[in-house]
């Protein structure tokens, strides 16, 4: 019988799971011991695994970012949580210019896991920065970014393992998600886009909370005789440029969508990508859904405008197949 | 505006430093009781679903907010944190333009853009509340900067809390503010926890205030549920800034009752420890027993504070109401609009 | 008579003008009052205005930043010179989630100008992270970009005269570059994209340090019968994707060249940008010259490897031209 | 390895703390000679255009480095600034391929890929110098923990800056491994200087050491010229780090001969004021004459550790010069590799 957990209860257990596995592993963070981080993404661990290896740390992002990356070269496979992705503000030179270097300059591999809560929900501009292209960008760090609750045990196992930096972000929204996760040896391998939902029409590539509205708009697609094939990125570096590239030379129709805002990221890279590689197939310009060039709102009636939404995703779709 | 929002009393700060006069005294607690009632309705209305992300409730640190702003001027700025209702309200916002842009309605200070965290009123000079640990009172710290510059003479004045004295801004901030002999008044609110972490857990060192003695300023601790304690200490840092004699450094000493937010378990502290803050420190209580002890109060002055507190949070919150939800347009725009 | 100075000195005298003219501006960064910053680009400045207007700050990146966002919304227009732009990750926070957000927040503008060396020369990787493209995806930050001295003071004079953030950044290859400058009324707005040189076989886009390579590579395709269309972006945002449009639609092949790595950023952008507006019009593919994913070496032998040259983006053209 | 490298004495740790041995002194001087002559060939080499980018001259600091990496074993770990040739060079590095890494060539520390401020030997455990100001503290108050957790018997030390010392990040570090008692120690060479910034322009309070000290771990202040001093200073911290009793924080209050980067106008500072450091208190100097007195050393032993010294650093430039130019093929693999 397969178990089902929430997202943050998957990263939980995916953790749990490699602590016991490898005492290595420990955990840095504001509010982790009782409260479980804000998602309650380590409730009980704390518990279970004591006061060395799961350990509140005072508001200091640069100074719990760098305890990360000393240990890490010296033996400890530190996992930094660091609450909102916002908050990697604070410690961006250690994640950007140290972790991120060593590796390169010094031939020095840096075994240290940050979580972080990304994406676009309540609490106004300053907890609300789409910037996981920036990480994907920089060279030296992995992106991870599961969209359910099976992709984000499988995933946090194999970063665990990773011997470079890894991103580990998990999107607001889907925090309450449930879904059925693998087993103790069911690993999801880093670079691997998953297929969503396999069709012939037109691709849509994705990641994160946008994969769930994407195939909501592949039903209603379907329902009208349209096959979209939805591809969910799950990292996005390493980015599994192959699978999206295939998908399209299939299609001959592409859509991105992301949240950030209209503005390069990775939605750019992924049109830039296609072009690239499959212009000789391409029946339209590749089409990306994103954000306004703007800082997000606080109040739902303001974000439910900016934010991709199915209707949106049916409607480009619809249009693309039509058109070309 | 309503005219039941706590006016910043500019004359306050002309008044002597000693003994506030029991019409500025009664002020005072009328702006607390405002302030209390304001928090405890939006924890109320953070659960009923209509304040949309919740708040940070400064129920216990009224004492902090109205001490220290009492002793400015309109024209000095404030600058707050995460948790600053109770610094809006005491530099006057409108309780209702508060209260709509917390319930995400087109008549909040912001139409809905800020939200609990991010409380401005540039006409009032405050300069917002701040979603990020520690980043107010830098911005206070360059609002000193340009007033020195500028050579007018007012204070501006950063909070933040025991947990942002642990980021390492606050203290560069300190340090500039130091050796610009900036008229900056940095005030920590220590409640002793940062989320669930006591600063035991999080801070080394004997004190905060001793920590900011090394960076070369004046420093104080205060009792922070002492409201006059309080007016007295910034009032003090706030005349040695605008003599040319830089910045201060005040620790208040003062309690969250509430949890970190709206939804907090609060296992990481005992009953009795929160119990015994309200019965034994209060801000409210204090000045209400010292006043009626000095025969500045009775009771029947007080339940008319407490009626008032009540009509004017119940008068916003009717406000927000009825306001409509703002429209996508403004959202859409993009930033910077370079107009 | 046109008067001849350098990059750095062109931003010495757009800035000494504007401080001329507007004793609102003053400048606060590290070593600024006696060398003049680390390229000079303020030299005198101190002596000429004072050690009110012209301050060195203590090595606190996040409260210089804080000094700057604060001063500016209350009356001042600070000028904050962070030395290498690598620096800004001691005061992201300040850049991205306050000076960036306050306009859109509060209502409240800010017209703070941070001028950072940028680009990748000789240092090692912690001082060449190429990161504009961060600025110019995160709304609320213009991001300005000069490739020669004429712009560099027509465009610190416009910003200096701007209402919202704006990130000067100026290549650390080009500090020594002479060329005209114009006079104290001759502004470059931003947003607005400078045609290099006009062509009508391939439109070359690019910014900042590569200008000078593709204008070399063009002399030599000219030689060849092709030619180049070469359009510097002066500015990453606003970005003027008008004036690059249109090029392409006229000569249906475009190559972007940036020192980036390769992955997102700029070149990406302007990839999904043209394919989105000028799709039909194109031959073939857009064809990118970046930086490998890489972290940026120390050793000038290394560097020559890794950078975009002028052999490379006539190599490209000519292939481009043949193939489609 | 040349064997005429600064082999890091592991043994000297386990020597008494109060009187080092003439042998052991006279190595002491002998690498102290060599890192001052590794460092004026620097600075000519790169006026040569040997050394691309040019370096960050250590001349004047032999003393801080010799003394506190003196007191050290090879496990424990050194994190360092972008001005620690004379780190790197004590812990052991080899002067050739240190010298190789600084011209850019193949046989470098990292083949080209690093430079002066980012030397690195993970066998030696000096986890690089590092190019941005208070980072090297950060990654050795990490490495400290990661210790701790190990429970392993060493020890980590960072080096920062008196401008470093106004690097928020820095007092995040200091507090981290105070309220965790890491087996840390801070190191600050205060020379004064922050480029062209005297610490009076930058800094408020009366001392870094005084700083440090509110954040509640022991602080020392310490002759950074007088390399016993040093020695002695960091031993202690080592001891109490070892038995558990936590980090330490040590001002080492020395002085930079050269300018803060080659080609220095040095416009900030009177020629007199570097001739008195060095007539008067360099760490070189000092101890000759300490251990002439002490009849430890005649001029012939000195004139052998002088000529020693020239020798090996003649012999790494020979080296470095002979050293092919890397290929550009390892800078073209993407990064992370993920293998
Ligand atoms: C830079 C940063 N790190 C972390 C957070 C998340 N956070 C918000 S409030 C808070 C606790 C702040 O504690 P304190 O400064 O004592 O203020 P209090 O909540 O007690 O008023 C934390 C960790 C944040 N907003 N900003
Ligand atoms: C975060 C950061 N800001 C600025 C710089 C530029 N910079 C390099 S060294 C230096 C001065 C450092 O002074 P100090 O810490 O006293 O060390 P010293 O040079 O005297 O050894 C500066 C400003 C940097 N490398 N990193
Ligand atoms: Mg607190
Ligand atoms: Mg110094």
């Amino acid at each position: 019988m397969p178990t089902v957990l929430t997202y943050s209860q998957a990263y939980r257990e995916g953790v749990a799971e490699e602590m016991a596995a490898n005492e290595k592993i420990f955990i840095m963070g504001t509010d982790i011991v009782l409260r479980g981080g804000h998602f309650a993404q380590v409730f009980g661990l704390g518990e279970q695994f004591g006061a060395s290896r799961v350990r509140d740390v005072p508001i200091s992002e640069a100074a719990m970012l760098a305890a990360g990356v000393g240990s890490a070269v010296c033996g400890m496979r530190p996992i930094v949580d660091l609450n909102f992705l916002d908050f990697s503000f604070g410690g961006m030179d250690e994640i950007c210019n140290q972790a991120a270097k060593m590796s390169y300059m010094f031939g020095i591999q840096v075994p240290l896991l940050i979580r972080a809560t990304n994406g676009i929900a309540l609490g106004g501009a300053q907890h609300n920065n789409v910037i996981e292209s920036w990480f994907a960008e920089l060279p030296g760090l992995n992106v991870v970014t599961p969209s359910n609750p099976a992709d984000v045990k499988g995933l946090i196992k194999s970063s665990l393992r990773m011997n470079d930096p890894v991103l580990f972000l998990m999107h607001k929204a889907l925090s309450g998600l449930r879904g059925n996760v693998g087993g103790p040896d069911d690993l999801i391998p880093l670079g691997h886009a998953n297929i969503s939902r396999a069709g012939h029409d037109v691709t849509i590539v994705t990641y994160g909370v946008n994969v769930a509205k994407c195939l909501e708009a592949a039903e209603r697609l379907a329902a009208n005789g349209i096959e979209a094939e939805v591809i969910d990125l799950r990292t996005l570096y390493p980015l599994d440029r192959d699978t999206v590239v295939e998908s399209v030379r299939k299609t001959g129709r592409a859509i991105v969508v992301d949240e950030s805002a209209a503005y390069g990221g990775v939605s750019a890279e992924i049109v830039a990508s296609i072009q690239e590689a499959a212009f000789d197939y391409l029946d339209a310009a590749v089409v990306r859904i994103t954000a306004p060039h703007a800082p997000v709102p606080n109040s739902p009636a303001l974000l439910s405008a900016i934010l991709p939404n199915s209707a949106g995703i049916e409607a480009a779709a619809r249009k693309l197949v039509e058109v070309a | 505006m309503s005219t039941s929002d706590l006016a910043e009393e500019s004359s306050v700060a002309a008044a002597p430093a000693m003994a506030p006069p029991p019409e500025v005294l009664r002020e005072w607690l009328g702006a607390m009781l405002t302030i209390r009632r304001f928090e405890t309705e939006c924890v109320r209305l953070s659960f009923a679903g209509k304040i949309p992300g919740g708040i940070h409730s400064s129920e216990g640190q009224e004492g902090v907010a109205i001490g220290s702003i009492r002793a400015l001027t309109r024209d000095d700025v404030v600058s707050g944190t995460h948790r600053s209702h109770h610094h809006a309200l005491a530099k006057g916002l409108s309780l209702r333009i508060v209260m709509a842009e917390l319930f995400g309605r087109d008549d909040g200070l912001s139409g809905g853009r800020g939200g609990s965290m991010h409380l401005v009123d540039r006409s009032l000079n405050f300069l917002g509340s701040n979603g990020i640990v520690g980043a107010g009172l830098g911005i206070a710290m360059g609002a000193s900067l340009a007033m020195q510059m500028q050579a007018q003479p007012f204070v501006a004045v950063g909070y933040f809390g025991d947990g942002g004295a642990n980021n390492g801004r606050v203290w560069e901030s300190i340090n500039m503010a130091a050796i610009w002999k900036l008229p900056l008044i940095a005030i920590c609110e220590n409640n002793l926890y940062a989320v669930e972490t006591h600063i035991s857990n999080s801070m080394a060192g004997d004190s905060i205030a001793g920590r900011a003695a090394g960076f070369g300023l004046p420093t104080v601790t205060v009792d922070g549920q002492d409201v006059i304690a309080v007016y007295q200490a910034t009032r003090a840092a706030r005349e040695r800034a605008i003599a040319g004699g830089g910045p201060t450094f005040i620790e208040a000493q003062t309690y969250r009752y509430e949890g970190h937010n709206v939804g907090d378990v609060q296992n990481y502290r005992e009953k009795d420890e929160v119990a015994q803050w309200r019965a034994e420190r209060d801000p409210i209580a204090r000045l209400r027993q010292r006043m009626i002890d000095d025969a500045m109060l009775d009771d029947a002055q007080y339940a008319g504070l407490e009626t008032a507190a009540e009509e004017a949070v119940a008068d916003a919150i009717a406000y927000a109401d009825a306001s409509p939800w703002p429209t996508g347009a403004d959202a859409l725009t993009t930033y910077p609009t370079n107009v």
